[in-house]
């Protein structure tokens, strides 16, 4: 593992209609580490997520990827560099085929269709779904549409891939086999940042955590660290209050 | 161009608009609850029309004294429509946009052949009326009493709209399920009855203007294609689903094509209103009030 | 007409032995004539008109009749053993293709001895066409596009004037009016966007500037137009000595209702005809339209020097429930010009009828048309078709023009 | 052989089947039927490839058949080019059409889209409708000429329109199947069920319309060529109306939206219908005709919303692996 970072997010700020959700965020990821970005809701977690997918452009700041400056690159653009990222909801392709969606992903890297399809289905069997290849993509269950999920962003052999709250919903069965998957992605060298807004699910795994709260970085380190932090404890209770 | 020209022109075209809003109103709910494109719209005029023509012909009533039952005939009507047939074109699981549309694509042919059996394919015409052929001069400009009465029906129509929909429980009902279909079904609201008096609403609000028009208009089985189209220009520029738009839409565009008229040869006065659509979305692209 | 090429005559034989024409050798019991017209569709009510007309006419040729008109002393065609004449109906839903499409299933399927058609200038082109490929006679009955005969077509027959008869004869009337010191300088043309408004409004143009007229409004308005407040706007501010419309019974209605709705009462108006011979249009605003003249291939009020139209339009109304009017007389008629043809051509073979309608010779007093007589040229148009002017007064038809027949002067201004 | 390639096979079987319908049928007006059901089969297809693979609901298709049926027109009246190359220029004229067009109505989402679409054929066809140097609400009419295989006129044997047609049909089919088993395929699907998704995964989502856009109107213009060399006359009425942009998507519909055979079931049940319906039953003038032909419409989008063919496939796409 080299010292730079594989991303490099500088001072970013977004403003919607006055609003601001991010406000001056610095954060660097490692390459091959595990980040969990957390926070309660409203933190601005979902628009750092989605600025550093592309999703939408930045105010001001500068995004970095493996040393490149992606700011300006436009979302479409982002996974020939190298981002793939999951959808909170699900987003599967629902007239095709459990395959065909992952072939989606194969496309970015071959222009080729045989090459795809051998890709797509050594992904499947990676993420543990090859017995549903031929299955239409609207047919699969929550879980199994977040495992197609996992496996078209991986399809596209991604250096950073970016998940967004992949273990809501899913009974703790699922969770366990969610994060079982999530490790032996990691371990092939890609570089994960997490979304959760649940921190239970999230802490065992992350190799260390960033807690957003109210647009703003609120604290960064080691999970156990992070955990024990009192401005994080007050934050997370005070929206825990402010739910009940 | 005269002062005196340019206000009849001017008034001319905002008495066709409010015409216009009114029949695309209803177009706009039915797609703003549920985001279907009914294409026999100009079908349900037409039907409406007729409604009109055959009780006239009938009970030899006037017109004006008509409207109440040609809204409750259809009412019932689109009641019918949406239980009878959207209702099973809303079960597709993919491509459902296309299978409404031509669902009711095909209930447009048959409502079509079913009033040239009943009626002939003759055009017919209500001759003699309270309000037909009659018409005001106000300093020269020239208003005609049938488009008058239409114009203040549209307006206490859209009254009458906004505050259904925003004082009683059926409007509530209505804004709630175009909010969240599934939240709905959750307190038990019972969508398919909402869906039902929406389609009712939508397709008493096209009675209302049929009726109206069938006292200056021809009536025949394909008269409501060229108004259809100019229906689904004014919803789509006023914002799909937004009552409001279709009301700013319908004046917009009576007024655009009554200009024109003056201003090219009329034969093409449509291009200035189907540009100025265009112009409209590309800047704004669910239309001037739309929600996207 | 380029002519049929060896192989093409040799692919109509071929055709032929599948079809299998009646031979002539023993007279068919019924002669198949195929009508095609808007059945459907915004114009269908002129087919169910047409529809009227021909069974008329066809009622006429078939039975026994005292009236003079040709065909219809004896029962049936003479010249074919006093066979009858059968009608075949198709839809052609104001298509030139389907116009086309159905010609053809007609000739091949129903064996038809000829077409009469079709209302819609478009659709009689391609069906003229057709007929002229399978060597089946057309007869023009109500396409009034003066293109329509001047493509070099054999088997075209148009008994009734086309639009720049009806032009001119507007126009030698507007002269006419003038000469009796009416002051007529200005017209105003208003017109639809279709092949009928475009031919009808490039001869006035062309006759007007011929004629020493100005034109001070030139509309050209979207036929079946949600609204034509503007259009009528801008007539109203020109305020033409004579208004022209070209317009068929939806926009004539309109129009007229918002001519009274805008307070503009027209000086005059010359129709040409279309939706100004349409009962529709006079149910609807027959009161604005005292004094409206309109060009027309027939007159009702010309009983005295055609007894036959009494005896027809009773006929006519018994079916239709209304008078015969421009269109259904030109269909009328040209369905006795067709059923004249084939009996004096003995046979019901394409060539044989097309070379016995070419030689047509029926005097003028044995139609119901104003026509001096039915005779084609060498391009299928009867050239002695001659419209007359009529008035619309006291809710009847009155003839005002040519003096010849007028059974009234015109009434000017309207 | 793959499922794939079996589509070949069935293609093979199919038009061998239609090639020797001329040798038995000799109906002239049996065989227009099978003219206009291969045509629509053709166009639908090329309708499908924007509509029904890449998910734009185009409702102003008119406007390229438009393009196609007048600059073959005009290329053959004007200036005696064959329709051949005529319906090729306007082809390529359409598609650059379709680019120019698609650059701002791409923007638009849904219903919007399709409004556009049905908007802009309209502007066109008003154009035409006046503007007399392309004939306006005149038209153009064809030269009655000896049957050529060069000016695509015959007078009476329809035969080579059938093969015309036909091998229009197969074109357009080769052309699609190719492009469903190639990535474009896979990119315009992606951007049909789910365009975010779509663009997360590197698809070009804007190019892949404007592709897919371009194609389209390139067949459905050829096809427009085809209409006015076939039918010998051509007005604005007759081939730019909105009824053509009906006409174009609903095979497709009716048969199975984004699929290989979709279009040619769709057009082989919809086309014979409408005529049927109207020779034996619309000369009576008393709407029958319309009834049964909206009832039929109605009854086969509600009672197979996935289309016809949904009925032959199971669950098992085309697609499968090896």
């Amino acid at each position: 593992m080299t010292a730079s970072p594989i991303l490099d997010v500088r001072h970013v700020s977004k403003r919607f209609d006055g609003l601001l959700a991010n406000d001056d965020v610095s954060v660097s990821v490692a390459r091959g580490e595990l980040l969990g970005l957390i926070g309660p809701n409203g933190a601005g977690k979902s628009t750092l997520f989605n600025m550093i997918a592309g999703a939408f452009p930045v105010t001001s700041g500068e995004i970095w990827l493996d040393g490149t400056d992606i700011t300006a690159v436009a979302g479409t653009r982002r996974c020939a560099h190298g981002i793939a990222r999951t959808f909170q909801v699900p987003r599967s392709f629902d007239t095709m085929s459990v395959l065909e969606n992952v072939m989606v992903g194969s496309f970015m890297r071959t222009a080729s269709a045989s090459t795809a399809r051998i890709r797509a289905l050594e992904t499947l069997e990676y993420v543990g779904i090859a017995g549903r290849a031929q299955a239409p993509a609207v047919d699969l269950t929550p879980p199994e549409k977040r495992r197609l999920e996992m496996a078209r962003a991986l399809a596209t052999e991604p250096k950073l891939l970016l998940l967004d709250e992949v273990m809501t919903g899913l009974t703790p069965a699922e969770a366990k086999a969610g994060v079982d998957l999530i490790r032996r992605v990691r371990e092939r060298g890609v570089t994960i940042i997490m979304v959760e807004h649940v921190m239970e699910i999230v802490m065992p795994l992350v190799d260390r955590a960033v807690v957003l709260h109210l647009g703003k970085v609120l604290a960064e380190g080691k999970p156990s660290e992070v955990v024990r932090d009192e401005r994080v404890i007050k934050a997370y209770l005070g929206d825990r209050h402010r739910a009940a | 161009m005269t002062a005196q020209a340019f206000f009849q022109v001017l008034a001319s075209g905002l008495l066709m608009g409010l015409l216009y809003a009114l029949i695309a109103v209803g177009l706009s709910l039915i797609f703003g609850l549920m985001d279907v494109v009914n294409f026999a719209h100009g079908e349900f005029l037409m039907v409406a029309m007729y409604a009109t023509f055959g009780l006239w012909a009938i009970v030899g009533v006037d017109p004006v004294l008509l409207m109440p039952l040609v809204i409750a005939f259809m009412f019932v009507f689109g009641a019918a429509v949406y239980l009878g047939v959207v209702r099973f074109a809303m079960r597709a699981k993919t491509n459902s946009g296309m299978v409404q549309i031509f669902a009711t694509f095909g209930l447009a042919i048959l409502i079509q052949g079913v009033s040239q059996l009943l009626f002939s394919p003759d055009y017919r015409s209500i001759p003699a009326s309270w309000l037909g052929g009659r018409t005001v001069s106000i300093g020269g400009v020239f208003l005609p009493l049938p488009q008058v009465y239409g114009g203040l029906i549209s307006v206490l129509a859209f009254a009458g709209l906004y505050l259904l929909m925003s004082r009683t429980d059926f409007g509530k009902a209505l804004e709630a399920t175009r909010e969240d279909q599934g939240a709905v079904a959750l307190v038990g609201i019972d969508r398919n009855k909402v869906f039902a008096l929406g389609w009712g609403l939508g397709a008493a609000l096209v009675g209302l203007a049929g009726s109206v028009l069938a006292i200056f208009y021809y009536i025949h089985p394909q008269v409501g294609g060229p108004f259809a189209l100019v229906a689904y220009v004014v919803v789509a520029l006023g914002g799909f689903g937004s009552v409001f738009g279709a009301l700013a839409a319908g004046l917009i565009v009576g007024v655009v094509e009554s200009f024109a008229a003056i201003a090219m040869p009329p034969a093409m006065k449509s291009i200035p209103v189907y540009l100025l659509y265009l112009g409209v979305v590309f800047i704004r692209p669910s239309g001037l009030f739309g929600r996207l | 007409m380029t002519g049929f090429n060896r192989r093409h005559v040799l692919i109509g034989t071929a055709a032929a032995t599948v079809t299998a024409r009646p031979a002539f050798a023993q007279a068919p019991a019924e002669i198949v004539i195929g009508a095609l017209y808007p059945m459907s569709g915004a114009n269908a009510q002129v087919g169910v008109d047409a529809r009227n007309a021909f069974e008329t006419a066809v009622d006429i040729v078939n039975g026994m009749h005292e009236v003079a008109l040709p065909g219809a002393k004896n029962a049936g065609l003479m010249g074919l053993g006093n066979a009858k004449i059968k009608l075949v109906y198709a839809d052609h839903q104001a298509d030139p293709q389907k116009g086309r499409a159905e010609a053809e299933r007609l000739i091949t399927q129903d064996k038809v001895t000829a077409i009469i058609g079709c209302y819609h200038s478009a659709v009689s082109n391609t069906v003229s066409v057709t007929c002229e490929k399978y060597g089946v006679p057309f007869m023009c009955a109500d396409s009034s596009s003066p293109s329509l005969h001047r493509r070099d077509l054999k088997f075209f027959f148009r008994p009734a004037a086309h639009d720049e008869f009806f032009s001119k004869g507007m126009f030698d009337f507007l002269d006419a009016q003038k000469a009796s010191g009416t002051k007529i300088e200005t017209l105003g043309l208003f017109y639809e966007d279709t092949i009928f408004g475009a031919d009808s409004s490039n001869t006035q143009r062309k006759l007007a500037a011929e004629r020493g007229y100005k034109i001070v409004a030139d509309i050209k308005y979207r036929a079946n137009s949600p609204t034509l407040t503007s259009e009528v706007q801008q007539l109203k501010t020109a305020d033409a000595d004579v208004v022209l419309p070209s317009s068929y019974t939806t926009d004539a209605i309109l129009l007229i209702k918002t001519m009274g709705e805008l307070g503009y009462k027209p000086k005059n108006i010359v129709a040409q005809a279309a939706g100004f011979s349409e009962k529709a249009v006079f149910d609807a605003v027959g009161d604005k339209l005292d004094g409206l003249i309109s060009r027309a291939s027939f007159a009702l009020d010309m009983a005295g020097k055609r007894p036959s139209i009494t005896y027809v339009n009773d006929k006519y109304k018994a079916r239709g429930n209304r008078d015969l009017n421009d269109n259904t007389a030109r269909q009328f008629m040209a369905m006795l010009v067709l059923a004249d043809g084939i009996d004096r051509a003995k046979s019901t073979d394409g060539e044989k009828v097309r070379a016995a309608l070419a030689a047509t010779a029926i005097p003028g007093d044995q139609t119901i048309m104003p026509w001096g007589k039915v005779a084609f040229g060498a391009d299928g148009q009867n050239v002695d078709a001659d419209p007359v002017l009529i008035q619309y007064i006291g809710g009847k038809w009155v003839t005002i023009f040519p003096k010849s027949v007028a059974a009234a002067p015109a009434k000017w201004p309207m | 052989m793959t499922p794939r390639r079996w589509q070949l096979v069935v293609l093979f079987a199919v038009t061998a089947g239609f090639v020797a319908v001329p040798a038995v049928l000799r109906d002239a007006y049996l065989l227009n039927v099978l003219i206009l059901t291969l045509m629509y089969a053709a166009l639908a297809q090329s309708w499908n490839i924007l509509g029904g693979y890449c998910g734009q609901i185009s409702l102003g298709h008119a406007l390229y058949f438009g393009c196609g049926a007048y600059v073959t027109s005009l290329l053959f009246t004007k200036l005696g080019v064959s329709p051949w190359f005529g319906a090729m220029a306007g082809g390529c004229v359409a598609a650059v059409l379709a680019l120019a067009l698609g650059y701002p109505c791409f923007r638009l989402a849904g219903h919007y889209f399709s409004i556009a679409t049905i908007v802009i054929a309209e502007i066109g066809l008003l154009l035409v409708h006046n503007w007399d140097a392309v004939g306006g609400a005149q038209g153009i009419q064809w030269p009655i000429s000896r049957d050529s295989w060069w000016t695509l006129q015959f007078a009476r044997n329809k035969a080579p329109y059938v093969y015309l047609a036909l091998g229009l049909f197969v074109i357009t089919w080769l052309v699609t199947y190719w492009i469903e088993g190639s990535r474009w395929g896979y990119w315009w699907r992606a951007v049909k069920d789910n365009t975010e998704a779509a663009e997360s995964l590197g698809v070009e989502v804007f190019r892949s319309k404007m592709a897919a856009a371009a194609l389209s109107a390139f067949f459905t213009a050829v096809g427009g060529g085809f209409y006015a060399a076939f039918v010998g006359y051509i007005d604005p009425e007759s081939v730019m109306t909105f009824r053509f942009s009906l006409l174009f998507a609903l095979p497709a519909v009716l048969g199975g939206i984004g699929t290989l055979w979709g279009p040619l079931v769709g057009a082989a049940i919809l086309i014979p219908m409408t005529e049927i319906t109207r020779s034996y039953m619309g000369g009576s003038g008393n709407g029958v005709d319309l009834i049964i032909y909206g009832a039929l419409i109605m009854f086969i989008a509600l009672a197979k919303p996935e289309g016809v063919l949904s009925l032959f496939q199971r669950d098992a796409k085309p697609e499968a692996a090896r």
